[in-house]
């Protein structure tokens, strides 16, 4: 059987638990959802896989300068669109421009490709075209992250007859399946494509149907729908719901990540600015009790630097201790000794639970907290401007990624207002350093500064899981919630 | 240590009560032995389910009142190592703390015997309060719609039919949105509501002193200062004392229950003076020439009070329900607030596994409103009897 | 009856044109809308992106012309970009340019576009209103039988052994909101591991893992017994109880009244007093709880909705609240007003054709 | 079956002693009670209210309740003992053997099932008849009580028919299956004057027709005067007299029916004359009763150590033929001495006119059914041009039917209505147009009213002295609570009620006791002007005499102008200086009692008095029962609004009486009538009472 497992298996239905949203222009997909229902005919130039390579998908490969400045992409030869036209290098390049346009909003894209960019659009002769399957970029700054950025997944890349808003309405792309019906909050059918050669015909598409259903946001109704026998998989399961699909036959498998939970201060708002406070609440505070109270412990504790262990550029420092009496002292000397504080999160499960994890750490501590906690909808409208909150980042394959966006000055997503010169400059060094072991160095400096600054409490990082019946294969999670159906099959 | 058996939970859970066993017993003691000069009140323990119901009831409302003598931890706090843990279970390392969960932890470790008991404590002071003003707002607008009829009828009547028109969950989810929060909606509403039961009282002494006005100048002087004083710290948050004050996020729930309830307030005392005003007294005291207030508050009020105390107990129970819902649907009161509703959806995600999170308090928000719907029923039952 | 009906209709109208507007301010608050730009347009947008997408999708106009383009008393907004693209209302909801600055309101019939579920807000009450009728009818089937049943038993011989027993149990039913008593069923019913169904499965009594659903999504394409139980039996309880009280509150009243007696005193046998002569006097007053149950149910539909993730009535107003689907939302609450009052209209009716004393007079 | 012939009682009750259960205690709500009803016989059963009369009756139907339970003695039927039979033998009895009618008609009607339906389940029930059979049979007793077209009646619903009517469906479901036994429990007391005779006129014809006996409830000694053959009075849960209805009434040997009989108003019985007496002290509780005479405490011929020393047993009378009583001192007692305090006090002097209405007129605008049919309004002309004027110290009575506009016209005067138009003066003082509370507040005292049900006048949740002090604060009474407090006490004085009564809360009163302090209330501020409506006839006969007596007394010591509104001639005739009687909003008579009391009469206060059933059989009485129902008020018949039922219309040459309203005109000496009838004709008219034996 051992062997016979390994073969993976044509046909079937798969039934998936996962939300489905309203759906829009891919650059602007705010949910790896909306981008997974579309991964049957909306494919990517390169994929992010599990181990934390890059595979290239359309492209066949790419080289890039040591500066990090220029870049040449090789597009996959025999590629064909499912409407018959042929894949070629200025569709890449089309498709570059598209996430270079920074008047769409909510096309966020655009923060990827910085590189390319000028006046909101793409800079003229950034990106050349030199045959039909050639594609140069001139990058004005360094950008090691270039590539990885194109295996995020609003990098999906559309066909250029696409202007609209829906990828479902008119699902021209390069992929094996086609929808069959999308309905937000209800569920979405993908099938396999009968009339479209896919350009890497066998190595996939092994189910004839795959069927996501929107269960809600409640576990406990995809846990009722797993023991009724109505999905075969869910999309991601947290904490204890985990052991409760375990021990109803549906097996975990666990990706290790960087996502992670920021628990962050805005040093705009009063107290915040003050240091001492900052890093007198990070004292009170022992990730690893959080980890165990907040996240079952399926993480591993992190340092309040926002650079992960499985990050190519990591640099190992001292270990943080919390001690609860230094940190009311030190609170005590800022002046804030009976401040109240609040924290904020949003409803999710797993963040309120830390959050509450880390407020009791604090009120035993000595700290006067109190705790809110904002529906979804409401939390993302102010995310960066809350004086203290928790907010979710989803793993970036490297270091500098997260760094980059959220903590450099005046960053559009820098929700801690950190403001810090010499910070800004060694991350700009860090980003033109290719390689990673040279990256480290700096590195080490970068997250010290984010330290002794005290910019965000970083309990844990975290890992997350996916429970699957045991005739899914396939389908293991992986660390950008990337749900590549059509790699799954079912015996 | 080992976990403790169910015996032996349930025999240091009652040693934990003990405070609620001695006050339950010294008032039925005191109230059977003087039930005859109690009024309805003493009649209640004429009945039995009355008296279950209300025993129901007062359980909670003294374990409300003696928390903090009979919680084993503090209910916010969270012990390593003690997540999910069955009921029973011994703590790792108890230091200077009880060093058993009684009825087990729940999913952060906290412990749910406390946090039911604090529960109790946050349900009793949220969701009697909103009923009562929820019946002053009820009463204020439904006697003079019953009694004066006509156009101020027909329009309190469809204002009321209009809040009736709007499903619960819709008016929760509109006036309970955070966003609602930060706008000065909640604010202007809790300013209409809590002004009416100062109105109230107010005009309640007026109407039975204004013959001597030395009198009534200062039992209103008094009243319009308390409430006043009240009215300022719960609206504006600017109690210079400090005694009354409401976060904004509880300001709204409590504005949003009163809002769905009082309507219905309004219907049954509309009905009920409709009913009283026919009625010779009332023709008595039009003939000594007593005003509309007077005649309202003092000579049919009384009178319907039968029927809306049995009226108030249901609705303390429905309105406890309501926080439940609205913990339900993630729109409650703070977030670690031991509020049973809140608790309830907490647990349920694990219900499967951990039952006891939810469960316990569960049976605590069942308990507390068959024991209102209990005592109501024995109360109408009395009340019928003479 | 012709005068009463328009003037019930009427009313409704006022109410429903009212209620409309307050939902249309609660949603259109400034913050709310933000919030919707932010769920249609990218949960991390900025507040500049924010106004742009408001102002490009029709939401800058002032509140009060925009509820009257919903009305459809106002013509609908029109857009022309540069590149000369006529964006509007009435183009996204009739698909054309030529119905740009027409009106298209719910006075023609237009009920407007869902932003949550991207469909005419028209196909998806429809569809959600049937899925909870049918809900609805066998929460029906199962409670008003039910709770008739046991008030008229328990009302029959007042404070008999039955009657308390069946009075305790509709009052631990009705003491049992359906958030509790739907979570105990799962539990109970519907988990492979605690419950009974891993005894049942163990005994082999049951085929499957669980005896009923614990999820009644598939409800939609096909009811059974074991995907609908639950969501039935959840509402159903919680109704129950209330109309079980009314029936024996009613019944009770009705025993000590002096037709009763004289019908005894005419010799009629016990059964027959309860069949012939209380029965129908009873039932006077149940049936109009019924009817005003039945809005008041809703509450229990959403819950029950949510929980069991059955896409009905419930579910949508759920998720369009939840969403801030301001047309969804006006078009809830506008069915909401007219269930409300269509079954007070029924309750009053059926009133006067169940009390020949108000039906001749 | 037994072996019982028709010559042995039919219904017979030995020692009967019946009990109710409640939490508190036992109620022994009758005791040793003994009774026997021969076939054919009508056994009159009256008391005071909550002597044990319905217990009794319910008894014989053994459905005495949960709580009720049959403690002693047996009730034989036909010589069958009921006290023991099994619930099958008894629902075979009930409704073929044994009939019971009771007070409320309307409540004794299913609201839902057609009266057809009603009656002809009895017959199907006993005699397994079938349906249309049944029906036939129905249809043939609805024509026997004398209802007119039985087959529409019979398909129609109780609420469609006339309270007569529901009494006469009532009785006629009483007689479908020809019960050897009727028991009727107070039958005619919801229904008025008029009505009320014809019901009785037909239950005495039926009996007869059907030869059935009677076990007749009523607290009316009148009443039953007129239908029965046989009476036993009850006191306190026991007979105390019984026998015939001649030997009784005439030569009662008992002194609770002597004091029975004083108390209520006879023709002859006059304020001034021959005032009434009420029995002093109060009923007693079934549980509170005294040892040995349950009448001592109140007895006039009370004998400490012999009354009370033991069981008093009923004893035969001599003389008379099963005429018993239970008095020790039965032969001691003079029971022809006339009774102790003859002579009344003299009438106050009549002053000046202190009340003048003119022309006064109610209407009132109805929208008809609320639910379908919307749309015009209709007017119910509640008061129609009432002109009369009322002096100081006077007593002005209203009478007539209910709905004729007696409460009306008292809302109208008391400002809680505003007449539709007219003129309303209160001592010179236009007050015609100003509601109460714009009135000040000396005339607001000064008119003072006492309601009809004294369940009804008290504050249920006020204590007795607050309710007073409020009064006297509203009208400005004392200068602080010391002195109201004082004044409070005097007044339950004048009422002559105890002053720890001030602390009581209206529940621990009894009706009679409330009605004293509605008095009291009343004339909390010097009241001139006391309007009286109804304020006796909710009260038991007794305790009726004693209200009445105190507001005599009152009016005569303050002068006051009292307006008792009342269906009651008894009592209008005892104590009223003056009688306006009302029809259909109409005053239709108006004249010093005497005149209104003898002819020549409006033809609608004849039929009025004639109805008024008297407990004197020296009293012989012109029967005239009116025929068909009182018109509504909305839409009133054209011309006169008696005419509909009115004897005298032939007399009327034309038809004047459909087309014209005619005058209010004097007849002589004052009285005036609103009659078309000439005046030789009003002059040949009879009396309708006469003295039979005198
Ligand atoms: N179900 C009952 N429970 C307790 N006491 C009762 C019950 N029914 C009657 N009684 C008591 O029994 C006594 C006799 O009542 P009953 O109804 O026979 O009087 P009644 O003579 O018919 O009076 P009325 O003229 O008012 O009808 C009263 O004191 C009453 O309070
Ligand atoms: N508020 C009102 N609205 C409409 N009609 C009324 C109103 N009050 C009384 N009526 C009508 O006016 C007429 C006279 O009523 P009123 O109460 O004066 O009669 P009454 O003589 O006092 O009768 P009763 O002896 O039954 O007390 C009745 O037909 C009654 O239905
Ligand atoms: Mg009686
Ligand atoms: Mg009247």
């Amino acid at each position: 059987p051992e062997a016979h497992a390994q073969e993976p298996q044509m046909g079937g239905t798969l039934r998936m638990q996962m939300a489905i949203k309203a759906q829009r222009d891919p650059r602007t997909w705010d949910w790896s959802e909306l981008a997974n229902a579309c991964r049957g005919w909306l494919e990517y130039l390169v994929d992010y896989q599990r181990d934390g390579s890059l595979q290239p998908v359309l492209l066949e490969s790419w080289e890039a300068s040591d500066d990090a400045t220029t870049y040449t992409l090789h597009v996959r030869p025999g590629v064909t669109w499912n409407n018959g036209d042929p894949f070629t290098a200025s569709d890449v390049a089309h498709n570059i421009e598209r996430w270079c346009d920074a008047s769409v909003e909510g096309n966020s894209m655009a923060s990827r490709m910085g590189s390319l960019m000028e006046n909101d659009a793409m800079r003229e002769g950034a990106v050349e075209v030199v045959d039909d399957l050639t594609v140069r970029l001139n990058l004005s700054s360094p950008d090691i992250a270039l590539i990885v950025s194109m295996a995020d997944y609003p990098a999906a890349v559309v066909h250029p007859s696409f202007t609209g808003d829906d990828p479902v309405a008119n699902p021209i792309g390069t992929g094996p399946y086609l929808p069959v019906s999308y309905d937000p909050g209800i569920g979405a059918v993908v099938e396999r494509n009968p009339d479209h050669t896919w350009w890497n015909e066998g190595n996939g598409a092994y189910l004839d149907r795959i069927e996501f259903i929107d269960l809600g946001t409640d576990p406990a109704s995809w846990i009722a729908a797993a023991e009724a026998g109505e999905i075969d998989l869910n999309y991601q399961a947290q904490g204890d719901i985990i052991d409760i699909f375990d021990a109803i036959g549906y097996p975990r498998s666990e990706a290790v990540t960087a996502a992670t939970i920021a628990v962050r201060f805005n040093q705009d708002n009063a107290p915040y600015d003050n240091k001492d406070v900052r890093l007198a609440l990070q004292k009170a505070v022992n990730n690893a009790i959080v980890l165990e109270l907040g996240y079952n412990d399926l993480g591993i504790v992190a340092e309040n630097h926002h650079v992960c262990p499985i990050h190519p550029e990591y640099a190992e420092l001292p270990p943080i201790e919390a001690d609860a009496a230094a940190a009311m002292a030190r609170l005590e000397e800022a002046g804030h000794a009976t401040t109240e504080f609040e924290l904020i999160s949003i409803d999710e499960p797993w963040q309120a639970e830390t959050c509450d994890a880390v407020a009791a750490q604090m009120r035993d501590a000595g700290i006067n907290i109190t705790r809110t906690i904002l529906p979804g909808a409401t939390f993302w409208n102010d995310w960066t401007k809350y004086p203290f909150s928790a907010t979710e980042w989803n793993m970036r394959p490297l270091g500098v990624q997260v760094l980059n966006l959220a903590y450099r000055t005046g960053g559009a997503w820098n929700e801690t207002a950190f403001s810090n010169e010499e910070f800004d400059s060694l991350l700009d060094e860090a980003n033109g350093i290719a390689d990673a072991d040279a990256r480290r160095e700096v590195m080490a400096r970068i997250e010290t500064i984010m330290q002794e600054e005290g910019v965000l409490i970083q309990p844990y990082w975290r890992s997350i899981f996916r429970n699957a019946a045991e005739n899914v294969h396939g389908a293991e999670m992986h660390p950008t919630f990337v749900v590549d159906y059509v790699k799954y099959w079912k015996s | 240590m080992d976990p403790l058996n169910w015996f032996e939970i349930l025999a240091r859970m009652a040693q934990q009560f003990l405070p609620v066993w001695v006050a339950l017993v010294v008032t039925y003691a005191l109230s059977i032995r003087f039930k005859r000069r109690l009024g309805l009140y003493g009649k209640l323990f004429d009945s039995t389910v009355g008296m279950i119901g209300f025993g129901i009831v007062l359980f909670w409302l003294f374990t409300a009142l003696f928390a903090d003598l009979i919680v084993t931890h503090d209910a916010l706090s969270q012990v390593s190592g003690m997540r999910n843990e069955p009921p029973g279970s011994a703590l790792r390392d108890p230091r200077d703390l009880y060093p058993y969960y009684l009825l087990g932890g729940d999913s952060l470790a906290r412990d749910v015997f406390s946090r039911m008991v604090m529960g109790a404590r946050e349900v009793l002071r949220i969701a009697p309060f909103a009923a009562m003003i929820s019946f002053m707002i009820g009463i204020t607008l439904g006697l003079p719609a019953g009694y004066f009829g006509g156009k101020l009828d027909t329009g309190l009547t469809f204002l009321a039919n209009l809040v009736l028109a709007f499903p619960v969950i819709l008016l929760f989810f509109l006036l309970v949105a955070p966003e609602i929060q930060e706008t000065i909606i909640p604010s202007v509403m809790a300013g209409i509501l809590f002004l009416v039961p100062i109105l109230f009282v107010t005009i309640l002494l007026n109407a039975r002193f204004f013959t001597q006005p030395a009198k009534r100048n200062l039992y209103v002087g008094g009243v319009l200062l308390v409430g006043v004083w009240a009215y300022a710290g719960l609206v504006f948050d600017a109690d210079p004392v400090g005694l009354w004050s409401m976060s904004p996020n509880l300001l709204n729930v409590f504005v949003a229950v009163v809002f769905v309830n009082a309507p219905t307030v309004f219907r049954i005392v509309r009905g009920i003076t409709l009913d009283i005003k026919s009625r010779d007294y009332v023709a008595a005291a039009q003939t000594r020439g007593e005003g509309p207030w007077y005649i309202m508050l003092w000579e049919i009020l009384p009178n319907a009070r039968g029927p809306l105390i049995v009226d108030f107990c249901l609705r303390i129970g429905y309105t406890t329900i309501l926080l439940g819902t609205l913990g339900f649907f993630g729109l409650g009161v703070s977030p670690e607030s031991p509020d049973w509703g809140s608790t309830i959806n907490a647990g349920r995600r694990l219900l499967t596994v951990y039952p006891h999170p939810a469960l316990v308090p569960a049976i605590a928000l069942m308990s507390l409103v068959l024991g209102l719907n209990l005592l109501a029923d024995g109360l109408r039952e009395e009340s019928l009897k003479d | 009856m012709l005068l009463f009906l328009l003037r019930r209709i009427g009313l409704m109208l006022v109410t429903a044109l009212c209620l409309t507007f307050v939902v249309f301010a609660l949603t259109n608050m400034p913050a709310k809308l933000e919030t919707l730009a932010k769920t249609q347009a990218g949960s991390r947008m900025s507040d500049a992106e924010v106004t742009s997408w408001l102002e490009r999708n029709g939401y800058a106009e002032p509140m009060l012309v925009r509820y009257g383009e919903w009305l459809g008393v106002m013509p609908g907004w029109v857009r022309v970009d540069a590149d000369g693209s006529v964006t509007g209302r009435c183009v996204a909801l009739r698909g054309t340019d030529d119905a740009a600055g027409e009106r298209c309101g719910l006075l023609q019939g237009d009920w407007g576009f869902s932003t949550r579920f991207r469909a005419e807000v028209s196909d998806v009450i429809a569809a959600r209103l049937g899925a909870t009728g049918l809900l609805m009818m066998w929460v029906l089937i199962v409670m008003v039988p039910m709770a008739l049943i046991v008030g008229v038993l328990a009302g029959m011989r007042e404070g008999s052994r039955t009657d308390r027993t069946l009075s305790t149990f509709a009052i631990a039913s009705t003491a049992t909101p359906e958030y509790v008593s739907g979570v105990l069923f799962i539990a109970l019913l519907a988990s492979s591991t605690v419950g009974i169904s891993p005894i049942l499965a163990e005994w082999g009594w049951i085929d499957g893992r669980v005896l009923f659903q614990g999820n009644a999504r598939s409800a939609i394409e096909d009811i059974t017994l074991s995907n609908f139980t639950l969501p039935v039996l959840t509402i159903a309880l919680y109704g129950m109880g209330y109309v079980a009280r009314i029936t024996r509150a009613s019944m009770t009243e009705v025993m000590t009244q002096q037709y009763i007696r004289t019908a005894r005193l005419k010799g009629v046998a016990f059964s027959k007093i309860v069949l012939r002569h209380a029965l129908r006097n009873a039932l006077i007053a149940p049936f109009t709880v019924i009817m005003l149950q039945i809005p008041w149910l809703l509450n229990g539909v959403v819950i029950s909705e949510v929980l069991f993730s059955y896409p009905g009535f419930g579910w949508t107003l759920y998720e369009a609240a939840v969403n801030n689907d301001i047309e969804l939302l006006l078009a809830a609450s506008v069915v909401a007003v007219v269930v409300v009052l269509v079954t007070q209209l029924i309750s009053d009716i059926g009133y006067v054709y169940l009390n020949p004393r108000i039906r001749i007079s | 079956m037994s072996d019982w012939t028709p010559n042995q009682p039919i219904l017979e009750i030995e020692n009967l002693s019946i009990s109710f259960f409640t939490r508190l205690r036992e109620i022994p709500a009758v005791m040793d009670f003994s009774c026997r009803v021969m076939a054919g016989e009508a056994m009159g059963l009256v008391g005071e209210s909550g002597c044990g009369k319905s217990t009794v009756a319910l008894a014989v139907m053994r459905d005495l309740g949960v709580n009720g339970r049959i403690t002693g003695g047996t009730i034989r039927f036909k010589g069958r003992d009921l006290t023991n039979m099994g619930q099958e033998a008894l629902r075979k009895i009930r409704g073929s053997e044994i009939a019971m009618i009771y007070q409320e008609p309307m409540a004794s009607l299913n609201p839902a099932m057609k009266i057809g339906a009603q009656l002809a389940e009895v017959p199907m029930i006993h005699q397994k008849m079938a349906r249309a059979e049944a029906l036939k049979l129905a249809r043939q007793v609805v024509a026997d009580v004398r209802l007119p077209d039985p087959d529409r009646i019979l398909d129609a619903y109780p609420h469609q028919l006339s309270g007569g009517q529901q009494q006469r469906i009532v009785i006629a479901m009483a007689l479908m299956s020809k019960p050897a036994l009727l028991i009727l429990d107070e039958p005619t007391t919801a229904l008025d004057v008029t009505v009320e005779a014809g019901i009785v006129d037909l239950v005495g014809e039926l009996a007869e027709k059907y030869g059935t006996s009677m076990l007749f409830i009523s607290h009316n000694l009148g009443l039953v005067m007129e239908v029965c053959d046989r009476i036993t009075v009850m006191y306190s849960g026991e007979a105390v007299e019984t026998g015939d209805i001649k030997d009784v009434f005439d030569k009662m040997r008992h002194p609770y029916t002597q004091a029975l009989f004083r108390s209520i108003p006879l023709p002859g019985a006059s304020k001034t004359a021959r005032p009434l007496q009420a029995i002093p002290g109060n009923f007693p509780l079934p549980h509170e009763r005294p040892p040995g005479c349950n009448f001592g405490p109140r007895c006039t011929y009370f004998e400490a150590g012999r009354c009370d020393a033991r069981e008093i047993p009923m004893v035969p009378v001599a003389g008379d033929e099963r005429h018993d009583s239970r008095c020790l001192r039965i032969d001691e007692i003079d029971w022809s001495a006339s009774r102790a305090a003859e002579t009344g006090e003299a009438r106050a002097p009549i002053g000046d006119v202190v009340l003048e209405m003119q022309e006064v007129r109610k209407y009132y605008e109805v929208s008809a059914s609320t639910l379908f049919r919307g749309g015009d309004p209709k007017v119910v002309k509640a008061n129609e041009t009432l002109s009369f004027d009322a002096r100081e110290g006077e007593t002005l009575a209203i009478v007539g039917e209910s709905g004729c506009g007696k409460s009306t016209f008292a809302k109208v005067l008391m400002g809680l209505e505003t007449a539709t138009g007219g003129q309303i003066m209160l001592f010179d003082e236009n007050v015609q147009s100003t509601p109460i509370q714009a009135r000040n507040t000396d005339t607001v005292s000064s008119l003072q009213m006492v309601f009809q049900n004294p369940f009804d006048t008290l504050n249920p949740s006020m204590s007795v002295g607050r309710q007073i002090v409020r009064a006297l604060e509203i009208f400005g009474v004392g200068k602080n609570d010391a002195e109201r407090q004082q004044r409070m006490l005097e007044l339950l004085d004048l009422v002559k009620l105890p002053r720890e009564f001030a602390t009581r809360m209206p529940r621990q009163l009894s009706g009679g006791q409330k009605q004293r302090v509605g008095i009291a209330r009343a004339f909390a501020g010097n009241a001139k002007v006391v309007i009286a409506d109804e304020p006796v006839s909710a009260l038991d006969v007794s305790v009726q005499a004693a209200v009445t007596e105190l507001l005599m007394d009152i009016q005569r010591k303050n002068k006051t102008t009292l307006l008792f509104i009342s269906h009651d001639l008894s009592i209008v005739r005892y104590l009223s200086d003056r009688v306006l009687v009302m029809y259909l909003g109409h005053v239709v008579e108006l004249g010093t009692t005497e005149q209104v009391f003898a002819p020549p009469y409006h033809p609608y206060t004849e039929a009025l008095l004639s109805a008024v059933p008297i407990a004197d059989t020296r009293i012989e009485k012109k029967r005239i029962v009116l025929e068909g129902d009182i018109p509504s008020a909305v839409n009133p018949p054209p011309g006169c609004p008696f005419q509909t039922r009115c004897r005298w219309k032939s007399q009327v040459p034309g038809n004047l009486c459909e087309t014209e309203v005619p005058p209010l005109r004097d007849v002589g000496g004052g009285l005036q009538l609103k009659c078309h009838l000439s005046q030789e004709i009003l002059d040949g008219m009879e009396p309708v009472f006469t003295f039979a034996a005198e």
